[in-house]
Order: C-alpha cells, then structure tokens, then sequence
C-alpha cells in the first residue's frame, strides 16, 4: 500500500489537505478560521482534480506547431484538458461562496461583537430576555 | 538542457521551497505586524522566482505571464494591507486617545 | 423521432428563462413591485410549460423520455439535459409551489424588508428556481455541482434576507454546514471522474457496472457513493445533520421558510435519487449496503424529528422541526431500494413539497393577525379572525398526520405498500405508525390552539389581500385533489420511474 | 564548543520565537499593549443579570468542572474523527489508478475528441477554454450565474443595510469586550481609502502601473482563446487595477466613475448578452439547426466563434464583482 501511495503522492498530499481543512472545520471556534478550513477542503479538492488530468511526458492543452507551421493534434501530446475546466468553474464557485460567507460573518460580527457562533448565541439570548422583561414592564404599566 | 543545469535548477526550487518554510514561520509567528507583513511579501516575491524556475526546468513560456499576475497580485496585496495597517493604528490611537480623555473627565 | 418543439426544447427553456429573468431583475425600475410580479410571471410560465411537457410525455405513445443535448456536441462530449416523466412531473410541481409560496406571502414582505431588499430576493428566488429545475433535469454530476452551489448561496441568501441577529446567525450556521457538504461532494465527484472519466450519468453507470464486475475499485467506489450520499444528506437534512434546519426555517421570513423547507431540501433529495438511480444503479447500491444505512437514518429522522417537534413552542420551529420527519419519509422510501419504494419517496417529495408552504404561508398569516407573534399560546383564537389560513392550518395538519383523503395519506399509503415488498416490513411500518401517534401529538394541540377562544379575545382583525385567499385555497384545492385521486398521480410517478434508469 | 553550538542555536530560537536583541533606535510606541490574537474569548460572565438560575449554576458547575473535561473530550473526538478520515482516504487513494499514467480511465475517447477535433470544432487553439466555453458551456453559464448571485448576495447583505453609526459600534464593542487590552477593532472598520497626502510614492507607482495592468488584463482576455487564461483571469486582473486605483486615489475618486449603478447595469447587461449568445447557440445546437457563427482560421484574434466575446462578456462580470467585493467588504458600500 505504501509504495502504492507514493506513486499516488500528489492524490495523498490532497486527502492529507483536505482532513486539515476538516480538522479545522471541526476545531476552531473562530468563524473566519472555520471559513479558511473550508477553503482547504475545496483547494484540496482542486488538487485531487489537477492531480487527475496528469499525464506524464505530455505538454499542457495548448496548441503546439510543428517545424511546417501544422498544429499538432495527436491526442498523446496533450494532458487531460478536462479537470482543467473543471477546476477553473470550481475556484470561481468556491470564490464566491467564500465572499458570501466572510460577508455574514462580518455582519455577526456588527450584530453582536464577537466571530465565535456560539457567544453570538449568548448575546442573542440575552437580548432577548431583555426584550422580554421590556415587553413585561409596559405590560403591567398598562395594567396599572 | 544539459543535466547539471537541470539539477542546478532543481537545486534552486528546493532551496526556495525550504526559506519559504522559514518565511512562513516568521509570518505566522511574527511578534509585531510589520514582521507578518514583510514575511508575506517575501513569500511572494520568493514565490515568484520559483514560478520563472519552474518555467525554466518544465520548458513552458506560459508560466512567465504568470509570473507577472502573481507579481501585480502580490504588490497590490501589500499595498492593501500596510494601508490597513495605517488606518487600524490611526483609529487606534483615537480610541485610546478618547478613552483616556473620558476617564480623566 | 417526431417530438413536439415546444416540449422538447422545454427543460432547457424552463432553466434558461429563469436565469434571464435573474439577471435582467435588478435593472427592472422599483416601483409598484414590478420585480416580483416580474419573477411571478416568468414562474407562471414555466408552470404552463412544464404542464406541457407533463401532458406531452403522458399521452405519447412510448414515454421513455428524451435526451436533450446542451449546445452542438452530442452525449459524451456536451452537457445534457433528461426529461422524463417522472422530471416532469417534479418540475411541474416545483413550479406550482414556488409561485403560490411567493404569491402567498406577497403582502407579508412588504411588511417585513425594504423595497431594495425585495428586489434582491426576487432575484433570488429566480435563481432558486433556476437552480431547482436544473436539479431536476440535470444530466450531468459537474452541471449539479454548480447549481448545487447556487442554490446553497441563494437558500443562505433568503435566510438573511431580513437583517435580524437571529437570521445571521442561522443563515451563518446553515451557510458553514452546507458548505462542509459541498466539500465532500467535490471530492466524491473527483473521485468518480478519476475512475469512470466522464461526467455524464449514464455514461458513467456504463463505467461502474463493468468495474463492479472486475471488482478492481471496490473501496473507491464505496467511498465515493457514501460521500456523495453524507454532502447531499447534509443539504437535505437528513437526522444526525438536521440542527441547522430549526433556526434557518424558524428564524426567517415566511416565503423563505416555505420556499427553503417545501423546495429547497427537494431539489437535493431528488439529486441523490438520482445519484443511486442512474450513476450507480439500485444493485450497486444494494451491493455496497447504502440503501440500509439509508433506512436506518430514515427511521431515525422519522422518530426524533418528531420527538423535536414536541418539544417546540414557536410555531414556525414546530412546523421545521416536522420537516425533519418528513425529509425521514422520503429516506425510507428510498432506502427500500426498490422501484415502487422510490415511487413512493417521489409521491411524498410531491405530497410535503405542496403540504410544507401551506402550512408555513398559513402559520405566517395566523401569526399576523396575533401582531406577529409566533408562540403558540399567542395564536389562540386566529382562527375566527383569518378562516381562510386557519382551515389551511388545519387541512395540513391533517394531512401531516395521514387521515384519509388528505394528501398526506397517498404518500403514507404508497409508503406501506411499498414496504410490504421489502424484508423491512416491520421496522418500515412500526416507524410510519410510531410517527403518525407522534405528529398526531403535536399537530392535535396546535390546532386546538387556534380554536380556544381565551385571552386573546381583544385582537382586531386584519385584512389580509385576495392574493393570500386565493393562494391558500388553491393549496387546499391540490391537497384534497392529491388526496382524493392519488392513484392516477401514483401511476405517472411510477411509470416515470420506470424509464427513469 | 559544544557552548558555541548552544549559542548559536539559541540565536537561532530567539531570532524564530522573535526576541532577539533589537536595534537601539526602533521606535517602539510605549503606551500600547502588547499584540493579542486575532480575536479573545471575552469574559464569561456578562455582568447584566445578577440573579443566578438553576440553568446559569448549572453553567457555573459546568465551567468549574465538567466544561474543561467535555471540551477536551470534544478535541480529542474530532481529532479522532479527522485522523480516521484521513487513512480511509488515504487507502482509497492507495487504491486508485496510477497518477500520470496514460492507461488511467479518465484518457479516454473524450479526452481524445476534444483534443483532436476542438480546435476544428471550436476553432480554439486553447483547448480548455474551447471546452468550457464550447462542449461544456452550460456548467460554464451556471458558473457566471454562481458569481453574480454570490456579487447580489454581499450587495444585500453588506450593502442595503442602515449604516450604523461609529460611537454606535464602539458601544456595542465596549459592551461584549470590556476593557483596554482587546485590540480586535474589527467592527471599527475604519474608511481605509481617504485622499492622503502623504501617499505621493503610492500614487507616482499607480499612475505608471495602472495602465499597464490594464492593458495586460485585456491582453488575457481578448488572448483568451489562444493562451492560457480568458474571461476569469482577466477580469482578476482588471479588478486589481480598480483595487490599486481605489488605493492610491481614494474611494471617492473611483466611485466617479464606478458606483453602485454602474456595477448592477454593467454586469446585468454583461451577463444578458452572454445568456442570449449561449441561449441562441444551446437552442439551435439541440434542435439541429446550423447556428451560422464563422469559426474563423485558427490562431487569429478573430476566431472561435463565440468565445472572444463572452470572454470580454465574463471579463466584465469579474472585474466588476470582484472590485465590488474588495469595496463593500471594507467600505460598506461600493
């Protein structure tokens, strides 16, 4: 099994990235930390994908001219062109989903002065027995 | 190419590779800010030498243009983050400054 | 092959249109609400289109459905499109709920967000819906992936739509678990393309069944299907993932809610339908022993989902918390692992995508008449003052339950019969009994509530606009039509589901 | 010697852990506290409510005793969890096929049409962008869709809410955090892009580089289907230029003549024309009708149909969102 991993060593490295990436998910507490492992866990993905259009001893998939100005189109020149795409979409997926997720958590941050969830949590609890006994004392001044 | 260039320029990746290391140490250590941000810089520009190695060893002229984008997206990236290490201070000081004033009202 | 033009080209048109009318939606001027009228009538037309394509492919004369290339290049090398009859049916579905979710509750945003703010969820829900037809339709496990992503962005965008501690919050918290789910779908993607090389579904079951018989990638194969299966159960809430669901469905406003509990969770259910059906193939499944960690998780969302619900005193939470359960139906039907099994499951995505809005539009309208208050000791005597959202309330807690002539007793029905067929039987009946007593027991007293004529005796009523009356009424009308005559719907699912591998 | 070595190594410690000696006249400003991290745990006990519940005992009991031994247990499970993850993955990957080898299933007849024939059937000369733009344009269209819903959602998250006043912020900051020693002023988010006047050198680079970004990011965008890059990197680059703009000149100055307005119609028309483009090639494409676009000869600028235009299409899309994210995130608005 190990000498299979070597030859699969950048397949290795990319799962190794991405249980960092869920460790961190699962560890911090911290939500900018968390988005950051999230964005381990897509690069590793990347990784993995480029790592699969590999081929050895090709060229990248652009055109190459031979010595007559022909364009070369034998299929045993090129690598694979299609995790190439593939990664291409998702880093502009994983752009934008990052972007949105860094934006609520700036917002928690307005809201209740902290990143961690689970403090924003408290705070919102609190506000709301706050609100409660607010609500209760105009009740009972109209009862008066 | 001839095999001692080649192993020249192997040389090189892995001794670019190996201070990025230590680069990163000192980014994510680094006792003040400055240090960070130097440190990042570093990567950068280190980055960069790597990628025109790169180049050099794969035999792809492709990878020099993005030598350039990383050098602007680098430069840019610096320029970010002094500015806002400026402003932070500035804001800073005003804050302490305003507390301090309360406290002594 | 003779197909009709519109019908053909109606999968691509249905997505497409919705796309259009997402972008060209924030340059449309503000005034008299014209973006969302905008968005309700593009959803109206896709309702006409894909009742169309329903009539089109149920009456010809072999309904084995079409493949409809995306762009110039045939099968393995384009995009793809399938619409069958069991598609159809679905989008038609999701259609019909989408637009009397949004017409519903068409007074109620007023109230709550800015004209802005309006516009943008109008946007949104374009793209939602976009991205639920594409879900439905979609061909291609790399296409799923990125409407997958904008429907994850577009449902955490609908939760924060209003600007509340509480909505952040969940929007955060749902945004954080739906993104670990992206994640793990990435890589079983990857993982599938590295052992089949292509994208495409069918194409790659072809792959699959001739590894499976050489056995060579038998644990690749494993890990890919269960990843695919924990990313998706965790959009679609599935138990042990379920704790965002509360608060993304309970703290947000109310077409969000009914759009995010009625659609949203559906599109991804469907996806993994799909996933089993057509990418691995139901002996596959079976062979690598997914189907009963399915049915486990099924039975397990069934009985604590509820067990949740009990314990809920806000009545939106109380009405997500019984989402739980329901998407547990779903799962059981699936984890069956048998054609009739999944015809059930999809009878019951169409049943809980019609009966959830309903209940959310006609809590929200309850709610509005006892000033906003969703507690559900708040809400005594709303029935008197807004009939029409209180017999709504009560039509769909006893279709939750599963009385007869309720919709939600075809779903329940075609569930037990489809158990019988299956070794399970016993836990799949004892776990749809022990839930129909649980959700009895917590939809009984929350019906009971809006009748008691108590404290609250003092609430003015409120005029609500036709748009509410006429939406809840046509929920009704569907509930008791489906309920009433669900063996025609039953057949046209099960058909559809025939052809569909 | 064996002293020599421990000097040098201990050097070698100070100068990593950052306490080496330090030059005597580096300015050190004396009345700020030391860095913290990046954020703190705030106190515990907010001091609002003085009765004491069962559950807030509980808590207490929970944060003397048992709180310290579940949140180890917690740690210690998901590390667990983490690891166990990790070896599955790493026998799966044990057992794919070989990396680089062309025999892998993934080098199959699709690899080798799009290879053989894009460049005739595109026209492309790079044969990724003919791909995505060309066989598998639809994933590419949902792909944009995916960006300009994430630009529409931080545009209504970040950007239509009230602005909150400043002595608001500090309030609700002093309220959570007491006390001096919190530095995390995130919510403080000062304008960070005022006309300055000592930011004269900033300025002399931009006015030399902003142009050449420029003109290098069109360059990879009308290049886009003959080298690497296109519609996405390209727009990248342009939204660098807007971002170093926005530095050197001040907000105020781009928002001349890149507001909120500009951004919404420029991408909304962007994007329509690129959904007519693909919507007219998708329609005809699958009901088998010529779409009547020259493919052109390849390597010229003017070539591959419809992909130099969606590329400028895509590239205006990016520029703007991105120079929109950069904007809203640390001014609030664009």
């Amino acid at each position: 099994m190990f000498t299979k991993l070597l030859l699969n060593h950048y397949e290795a490295a990319a799962v190794i990235l991405s249980g960092i990436g869920l460790a961190n998910l699962l560890l911090q507490k911290n939500m900018i930390k968390k988005i950051i492992g999230l964005n381990i866990m897509d690069t590793a993905a990347y990784l993995f994908l480029a790592a699969k259009g590999w081929v050895a001893g090709r060229e990248a998939p652009i055109l190459l001219q031979d010595i007559n100005g022909e364009w070369i189109t034998r299929v045993d020149t090129y690598v694979n062109p299609v995790p190439a795409g593939l990664v291409l979409t998702g880093i502009v997926v994983s752009v934008s989903v990052t972007a949105v997720a860094l934006s609520l958590t700036l917002k928690l941050y307005e809201k209740y002065g902290t990143l961690n969830i689970d403090e924003a949590l408290l705070a919102m609890t609190e506000e709301q027995k706050i609100h409660e006994a607010i609500s209760e004392h105009a009740n009972e001044e109209i009862a008066i | 190419m001839h095999e001692i260039e080649y192993y020249l320029l192997v040389f090189c990746v892995i001794f670019l590779s190996a201070t990025i290391f230590l680069c990163l140490l000192r980014s994510s250590l680094g006792p003040r800010f400055t240090d960070r941000i130097i440190a990042a810089n570093i990567i950068g520009t280190k980055v960069i030498a790597l990628i025109s190695t790169l180049s050099l060893i794969i035999g792809e002229s492709y990878l020099v243009d993005i030598c350039l984008i990383y050098a602007i997206i680098s430069f840019i990236a610096l320029v970010v983050l002094a500015r806002s290490v400026i402003a932070h201070k500035n804001e800073q000081e005003d804050f302490f400054r305003e507390v301090i004033e309360k406290q002594n009202a | 092959m003779n197909l009709d033009f519109i019908a053909y080209n109606t999968p691509f048109i249905s997505i497409f249109l919705m796309m259009a009318a997402a972008i060209i939606t924030p340059i449309i001027p503000q005034e008299k609400r014209l973006p969302e009228k905008f968005s309700c009538l593009c959803i109206f037309i896709n309702i006409i289109l894909s009742g169309y394509l329903v009539y089109f492919l149920a009456t010809a004369p072999e309904n084995i459905g079409f493949n409809y290339p995306v762009g110039h290049f045939p099968a393995p090398w384009g995009n793809e499109l399938r619409a069958g009859l069991l598609e159809a049916v679905l989008a038609l579905i999701f259609c019909v709920a989408m637009f009397l979710s949004v017409t519903g509750n068409f007074y109620d945003t007023v109230n709550e967000i800015s004209a802005r703010r309006r516009q943008i969820l109008s946007v949104l829900i374009n793209l939602l819906t976009a991205a639920l037809l594409a879900l439905t339709y979609t061909n291609d496990i790399f296409t799923a992936y990125v409407f997958i992503e904008i429907n994850t962005i577009a449902a955490c965008a609908i939760v924060a739509v209003k600007e509340t501690g509480g909505t952040i919050r969940a929007a955060l918290r749902y945004m954080v678990m739906s993104l670990v789910g992206s994640g793990i779908i990435l890589l079983s993607i990857c993982l599938l393309y590295g052992l089949t090389g292509h994208l495409l579904m069918q194409y790659m079951r072809l792959k699959i069944s001739e590894l499976v018989k050489t056995g060579m990638y038998d644990l690749p194969l494993l890990v890919s299907v269960a990843f695919m299966t924990s990313g998706l159960a965790v959009k679609s809430a599935l138990y042990p993932f379920c704790f965002w669901l509360p608060d993304a469905h309970g703290n947000s406003i109310n077409v969000s809610s009914a759009i995010l509990s009625g659609l949203v969770l559906k599109g991804h259910i469907f996806l993994i339908i799909k996933v089993f059906f057509r990418v691995f193939g139901l002996d596959v499944i079976s062979a690598l022993r997914m189907d009963i960690v399915i049915f486990i998780l099924g039975c397990a969302a069934i009985i604590m989902g509820s067990v949740h619900a009990l314990k809920q005193s806000n009545i939106k939470r109380l009405i997500a918390w019984s989402s739980v359960a329901q998407v547990g139906y779903i799962f059981l039907g699936l984890g069956l692992n048998s054609e009739i099994g999944i015809a059930a499951a999809c009878l019951h995505i169409v049943v809980h995508s019609l009966i959830k809005p309903m209940l959310f539009t006609s809590a929200g309208g309850l709610s509005n008449m006892a000033g906003h208050n969703k507690n559900l000791h708040d809400l005594a005597g709303t029935f008197y003052l807004n009939k029409s959202a209180g017999t709504a309330f009560i039509v769909g807690a006893c279709s939750m339950i599963g009385i007869p002539a309720f919709a939600g007793f075809a779903s329940k029905f075609a569930l037990t019969a489809a158990s019988f067929e299956s070794n399970l039987m016993i836990f799949a009946v004892a776990a749809l009994g022990a839930s129909s007593l649980l959700n009895a027991l917590y939809y009984i007293p929350a019906v009971l509530v809006i009748f008691a004529r108590g404290k609250n005796n003092n609430l003015e009523k409120i005029k609500l606009p036709l748009s509410f009356h006429v939406s809840i009424w046509i929920f009704i009308a569907l509930n008791f039509l489906i309920g009433l005559a669900f063996i025609p719907l039953l057949n046209l699912i099960t058909k559809g589901v025939s052809v569909f591998g | 010697m064996n002293d020599e070595i421990k000097i040098i190594w201990l050097k070698f410690f100070n100068w990593v852990m950052g306490n080496g000696p330090r030059p005597e006249n580096e300015i050190i400003p004396p009345e700020l506290p030391p860095d913290l991290p990046f954020t703190r745990t705030p106190d515990k006990k907010h001091s609002r409510f003085h009765e004491i519940t069962i559950s807030e005992r509980l808590i207490q009991w929970l944060s003397l005793h048992g709180l310290h031994v579940f949140a180890n247990f917690y740690n210690i499970l998901s590390i667990i969890v983490c690891l166990l993850i990790i070896a599955l993955m790493l026998m799966t990957v044990a057992d794919l096929p070989p990396f680089g080898d062309f025999h892998n299933p993934a080098n199959n007849e699709v690899v080798e049409r799009y290879i053989k024939a894009g460049a005739r059937e595109t026209g492309a000369e790079n044969i990724v962008a003919g791909m995505i733009l060309d066989y598998r344009a639809f994933d590419t269209f949902g792909e944009s869709a995916v960006l300009f819903t994430g630009a529409i959602t931080v545009l209504m998250i970040l950007g239509t809410s009230v602005k909150k006043d400043k002595s608001e912020l500090k309030r609700l900051h002093l309220k959570t955090h007491s006390g001096f020693e919190d530095r995390n002023f995130l919510a403080f988010a000062p304008s960070l892009h005022i006309y300055r006047d000592d930011d004269a050198i900033l300025r002399g680079v931009a006015s030399l580089s902003i142009p050449v970004i420029i003109i290098m990011g069109c360059v990879v965008i009308i290049s886009g289907h003959l080298t690497p890059g296109g519609g996405f990197s390209g727009g990248a680059i342009l939204s660098t230029a807007l971002i170093l703009c926005a530095n050197a000149y001040g907000f105020i100055k781009v928002h001349e003549f890149f507001s909120e307005r500009t951004f919404i119609v420029s991408s909304s028309s962007a994007l329509s024309i690129y959904a007519l483009a693909k919507g007219y090639s998708f329609l005809t494409g699958a009901n088998h009708i010529n779409s009547g676009i020259p493919i052109g000869t390849i390597g010229d600028i003017f070539s591959a149909g419809l992909i130099l235009p969606l590329n400028i299409c895509v590239g205006i899309v990016v520029a703007g969102t991105l120079y929109g994210f950069y904007a809203l995130f640390s001014e609030g608005e664009i």
